[in-house]
């Protein structure tokens, strides 16, 4: 994807870089591409490499392992890797700032609302916090949980619908299989996580080793961040261009589906100000106060704290908090320059 | 006995060594005594799924059994029908089961029938070539001795086509059975609440490698197991052919 | 059988082969190697369809000259294949022929598989295996081939003894022309390749006829001079 | 050519009818005709991703084809191999794709290359175990020949085991290759950028079921066409064979 | 060979032979079926081990009771296929064998596959595979066996001419007496099963030997008494 670019001499060392995506290239990482196509990386010196992984739980591996400089993974995921030993990795931006994760049901499934659950079968792909997600809701909903047969359907969450086989579905994102529904007028009923009784969270992150982050790793992944972050603001001014720059990816991608879901999720693309009326909220929040001086990719500690208290109490997480931090903003555009590290 | 369990030896060794040495990530290649651990720490966890597994996997086998002789014997007895299902018998294996799982599910839900349709459609393949390949490969000689005797098409089926069949049947059936448990795991991948399949996607999704491992080790010894199960069952039962007898 | 020919593409096996056998003879083909013997049996046997003339035969068992015995059934079995095949049950089928296991020297080996036995034992059960069969014709292409002149001597007699006690048709091909002269009602001589009929030796013999007699040297000697083996 | 296209033709139709009465959500199974509107009109993206899954079939094939007699033989040469390696070969068809895929792009990392080798593992199976029997199916006369003649080893591996192993060799081969598509395919959902297994799962995401059955559809078409290829090359190898003669 | 022993579980095959071969000498081995002479052959070969006593032979080619030809190689590559194993190329071994083609009737067959060649060509085939092997032994089981009267006898002649030439040993399994005679130096006869030395005939005659000769009448009918087969 070279556009017409500034010649080479003006261009400077090109510094290879490998992100690892959570899944096929696809509406989420439109910023990125945006970037790509738009040659901000190759400004920035980066010869960046974005590459679609063996399954959504490889990135991490091959982040350890050392096959990656950057990785993009979920915030769950994260922590679960923490607590399996993994405490070098961490996280150092959002790309989407709120969950995507949701409950979906079609109209047959006779299901609006997470009250509507009582007595009804449930898709899920089987990942364990997901199930842990249904349990709060239900427990949420005041709904009796052995009321509803939790059925695990891999891959096939909304054919488990469709073939009426399950009445909802947790799993898909509500900004890619839900945009995609309601494009083809199946009038989907689409509940978010954080708005039935999940603890907010970055769905998804930028995660990358300590041991990498040397001072010319960090300035590295310093202008990687900058200039996604770039990428971003132009597809928010230019939701098109960042389907373009997809399609050039990959040629099966349907140009109108991702255009709809790149539209839909450019709000969580960046980091908005809590809602004091959301329940799911953090009650406080971590300076800058003024909401204006968020940087893209900001994460909010609050929000991972309230999360990583939820997991743990849902069992999920079984070693004792580590000291690291799960997550440092300090590589983020504008952060980190003045104080070292803002979360401790 | 003995070779195999040198080279396990050799093998698991090597493997201590690399990951104790640090040379791979434990996430992405846990070592074998950690893999061994979660085997009996994960005791309860793995037993009941790889009870399930294997029911699976049993049932898929015979299915994939019976479908596969029948069929081949079927294909045989009639060339036309040979002639007109072989190429939607080999199209078969190349239909992905997530083209497939949907209908699957759309069919038969989610309960273990769906698995033992998977593992059968996987399985009945190499049975099935090998089946009709052996039924052709019949001594010429045998062949114009029961001709004469104007036998029916069924007698000679019986009393010369299916014991010449025999050993290659055995070679599909050791094929099939040692791909069974990828079948079910397949299948439990494209929908499912327990079995290894099943306990490796979510363990997969908690990066729990070592209980990843230790599941696959389950599988990778059904399979073996299997095998020298159905090797054994030919040992007596094809006894007077030379790959037996030598 | 009348005017047959049979080709395998450039070579022809038979041609112009007039063969009339009435039922209850016993006639023994006899010919140069690769003449077409065993070609005549397929026909005769309906194996294979002739390329011209006609071939009419009752319902015949053949004994081909490789035994074409089944590697996986017991010594036992294979000689009750033909009653199994007739319908028997196995364990009847299994008693008829065992009746005749001693007689022909194969006792002790009716659980043996065909491998592990010796060349003349396994003709030995090829060659009960087509008696059993019961059928109006037997076809026998070189059923004592294999066997020392001993054996040979009481397979001839016991086959003499089941003829005499239950008449069937025989289509006996050999390269032996003493045993042809010695069992056969008439000898057709078959020509060199193309096979014809050269000439057809009667042997109004008494029987059992003996080896030494002076008729059938004589007749053997005929024989051989009309294949043109020199004396 | 006849019965197939019958059958083809019968299948399309009752498939077609089903659709058209609205039996199944279209989003489930769509229409042939649909599906064959899809093979039109996104010929120029399924045209490419053939072309790529064809080049990880074919080199995958060639490799198993090599790997799975190289073992086979070695194999059979040396018995204590044998019983050595055997329990390895049958287990590595036991390890789920997930479950290796991080390691082998850990090695190799995201060319072409995870995707031969995770073809070349799946098919190399069939034919090692294949030729292996095939090995050993010996006409113990002609063996007794050569042993008297003071041959070496390898001798009698060239003029006596080998072709004795063809046919089962080729029964081998065509599972292979008809097994092989979907290796391809396996291999393409465990991360690549091209070829019709990425095709199928990236439709898929975006419910465009039509062009997943195009793909699917391709995919077939090359599995019977390849396994169509073998027959026929063994028809012209194998030509002494009871198989291939009668 | 001393005092050899060999059973195959319960059966007895041979038991104590003791047999000694001069070189270039042609002894034939005569016996019931099933007495052990295909084993006796296997052990000279180095087939199969001795259970008890000593065997000790020259490198040998075998030509075996089922002819053992490689149904994927022509008729020529079978007969030539003792000479590339001995290291001949592939023209040079086709070349070779194609020699003597003509000679035993095979002319036109080169590229036949075994499979269509008729019982007694299949046992030419594999007859001159033996003897193109240029070994110092031969053993021979039943070389004759499917031939025809005058086949025989100009494969015999043959058999004799190329001794002549080139002197080999030569251990011939046969079941015809009169064969044994007509081309050994000595007759081994065995006993009915287990096999044992029965008698060794010296044949102190001349060559070429007629069948008709007194002398050649007179041992073989000694023979055949010893065998026990009435006159
Ligand atoms: N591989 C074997 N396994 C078991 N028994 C065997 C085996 N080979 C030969 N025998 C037995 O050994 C005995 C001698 O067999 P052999 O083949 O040597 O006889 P033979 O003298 O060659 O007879 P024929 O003239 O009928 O060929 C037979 O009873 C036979 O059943
Ligand atoms: N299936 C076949 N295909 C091709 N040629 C064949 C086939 N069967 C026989 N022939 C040829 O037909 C001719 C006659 O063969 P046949 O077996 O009838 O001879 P035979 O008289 O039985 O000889 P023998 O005494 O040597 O057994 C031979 O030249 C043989 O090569
Ligand atoms: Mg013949
Ligand atoms: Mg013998």
């Amino acid at each position: 994807g070279e556009k017409a670019e500034p010649t080479g001499s003006e261009l400077p060392r090109q510094e290879p870089f490998t992100v690892m995506l959570d899944y096929f290239p696809n509406a989420d990482h439109a910023g990125l591409y945006a970037a790509l196509d738009a040659g901000l990386y190759q400004r920035a010196g980066l010869d960046v490499k974005l590459q679609a992984p063996p399954d959504p739980s490889a990135p991490l591996k091959l982040l350890a392992a050392g096959k990656a400089d950057l990785a993009i993974s979920y915030t769950p995921e994260l922590l679960l890797a923490r607590d399996s030993g993994q405490e070098d990795i961490v996280s150092v931006g959002a790309l989407v700032q709120k969950p995507l994760t949701s409950l979906i049901a079609l109209p047959s499934g006779g299901v609006k609302t997470a009250k509507d659950l009582a007595g009804k079968n449930v898709a899920t792909s089987g990942i364990p916090y997901q199930s842990a997600y249904l349990k709060t809701i239900l427990a949420n909903a005041d709904v009796d949980p052995t009321s509803v047969k939790e059925i695990n359907v891999g891959f096939n969450l909304t054919q488990a619908m469709l073939s009426k086989k399950a009445d909802a579905s947790l799993g898909s994102f509500w900004n890619y299989e839900g945009v995609d529904l309601q494009r083809r007028d199946e009038d989907p009923t689409i509940l978010r996580m954080e708005d039935i009784g999940v603890p907010t969270y970055n769905e998804l992150i930028f995660v990358a080793r300590r041991q990498d982050l040397d001072e010319a790793g960090a300035a590295r992944l310093r202008r990687f961040l900058s200039a996604t972050a770039a990428g971003h603001r132009l597809l928010k001014q230019n939701p098109k261009a960042g389907v373009d720059a997809l399609l050039k990816a990959d040629k099966g991608l349907d140009a109108g589906l991702q255009e709809a879901a790149i539209k839909a999720t450019l709000p969580v693309f960046f980091p908005v100000p809590p809602d004091p009326e959301d329940r799911a909220a953090p009650t406080t929040i971590t300076p800058p106060a003024n909401v204006k001086d968020l940087p893209w990719g900001w994460q909010e500690p609050i929000v991972w704290a309230n999360y990583e208290r939820w997991m743990r109490s849902e069992n999920l997480l079984t070693r004792p908090p580590s000291e690291a931090s799960p997550l440092t903003n300090e590589f983020l555009p504008g952060e980190g320059l003045a104080e070292s590290s803002r979360d401790r | 006995m003995i070779p195999p369990l040198i080279v396990l030896a050799v093998l698991i060794g090597g493997w201590e060594l690399i990951c104790q040495a640090g040379w791979v990530d434990p996430l992405l290649l846990p070592a074998p005594s950690a893999v061994a651990t979660s085997l009996w720490e994960d005791r309860a966890i793995l037993g009941p799924d790889l009870a399930v597994t294997t029911q699976e996997v049993v049932f898929g086998l015979l299915a994939a059994l019976v479908l596969g002789i029948v069929l081949a014997v079927a294909m045989h007895l009639v060339p036309m029908l040979d002639r007109a299902l072989r190429p939607l018998v080999v199209g078969s294996q190349a239909v992905p089961i997530p083209v497939l799982a949907p209908l699957i599910v759309f069919a038969l839900g989610f309960g273990l029938a769906p698995k033992i349709v998977v593992v059968a459609l996987i399985c009945f393949f190499p049975v099935v070539v090998n089946v009709a390949d052996g039924l052709r490969d019949v001594d010429p000689d045998a062949r114009r001795v029961l001709n004469a005797l104007g036998t029916s098409r069924w007698q000679r089926l019986r009393f010369l086509e299916a014991p010449s069949a025999l050993p290659a049947g055995f070679t599909g059936l050791r094929i099939a059975a040692a791909v069974a448990v990828i079948g079910a795991v397949l299948a439990e991948t494209a929908g499912s609440t327990a079995g290894l399949g099943h306990l490796i996607i979510t363990a997969n999704a908690q990066l729990a490698s070592a209980r990843v491992f230790a599941a696959t080790a389950l599988l990778v010894f059904e399979a073996v197991a299997l095998y020298v199960l159905f090797s054994a069952l030919e040992r007596r039962v094809v006894s007077w052919s030379p790959r037996t007898v030598s | 059988m009348s005017g047959v020919r049979k080709a395998y593409g450039d070579v022809v096996a038979l041609d112009g082969v007039d063969l009339r056998v009435a039922a209850g003879e016993l006639v023994a083909v006899v010919g140069p190697s690769g003449c077409g013997k065993s070609t005549l049996l397929s026909l005769v046997c309906g194996l294979e369809p002739a390329d011209a003339g006609t071939v009419e035969a009752p319902a015949a068992a053949l004994m081909p000259q490789r035994d074409g015995l089944l590697p996986w059934l017991s010594a036992l079995d294979n000689a009750a294949l033909a009653l199994r095949v007739a319908g028997a049950s196995k364990a009847a089928a299994r008693e008829a022929a065992h009746a005749h296991f001693v007689r022909f020297g194969l006792e002790g080996f009716e659980k043996a598989r065909p491998a592990t036995l010796s060349g003349g034992m396994r003709q030995r059960v090829a060659f009960l295996r087509t008696l059993l069969a019961g059928r109006p014709l037997l076809c026998l292409d070189e059923p004592f081939g294999a066997l020392d002149a001993l054996t040979r001597t009481q397979a001839q007699t016991w086959l003499a003894e089941a003829l005499a006690r239950e008449p069937r048709t025989v289509l006996l091909v050999t390269h032996d022309v003493e045993e042809a002269v010695l069992l056969a009602d008439r000898v057709v001589l078959l020509s060199q390749r193309p096979g014809r009929v050269v000439s057809v030796l009667d042997v109004p013999l008494a029987r059992p006829r003996a080896r030494t007699e002076q008729a059938v040297v004589e007749l053997r000697e005929r024989a051989l001079a009309a294949l043109g083996v020199a004396e």
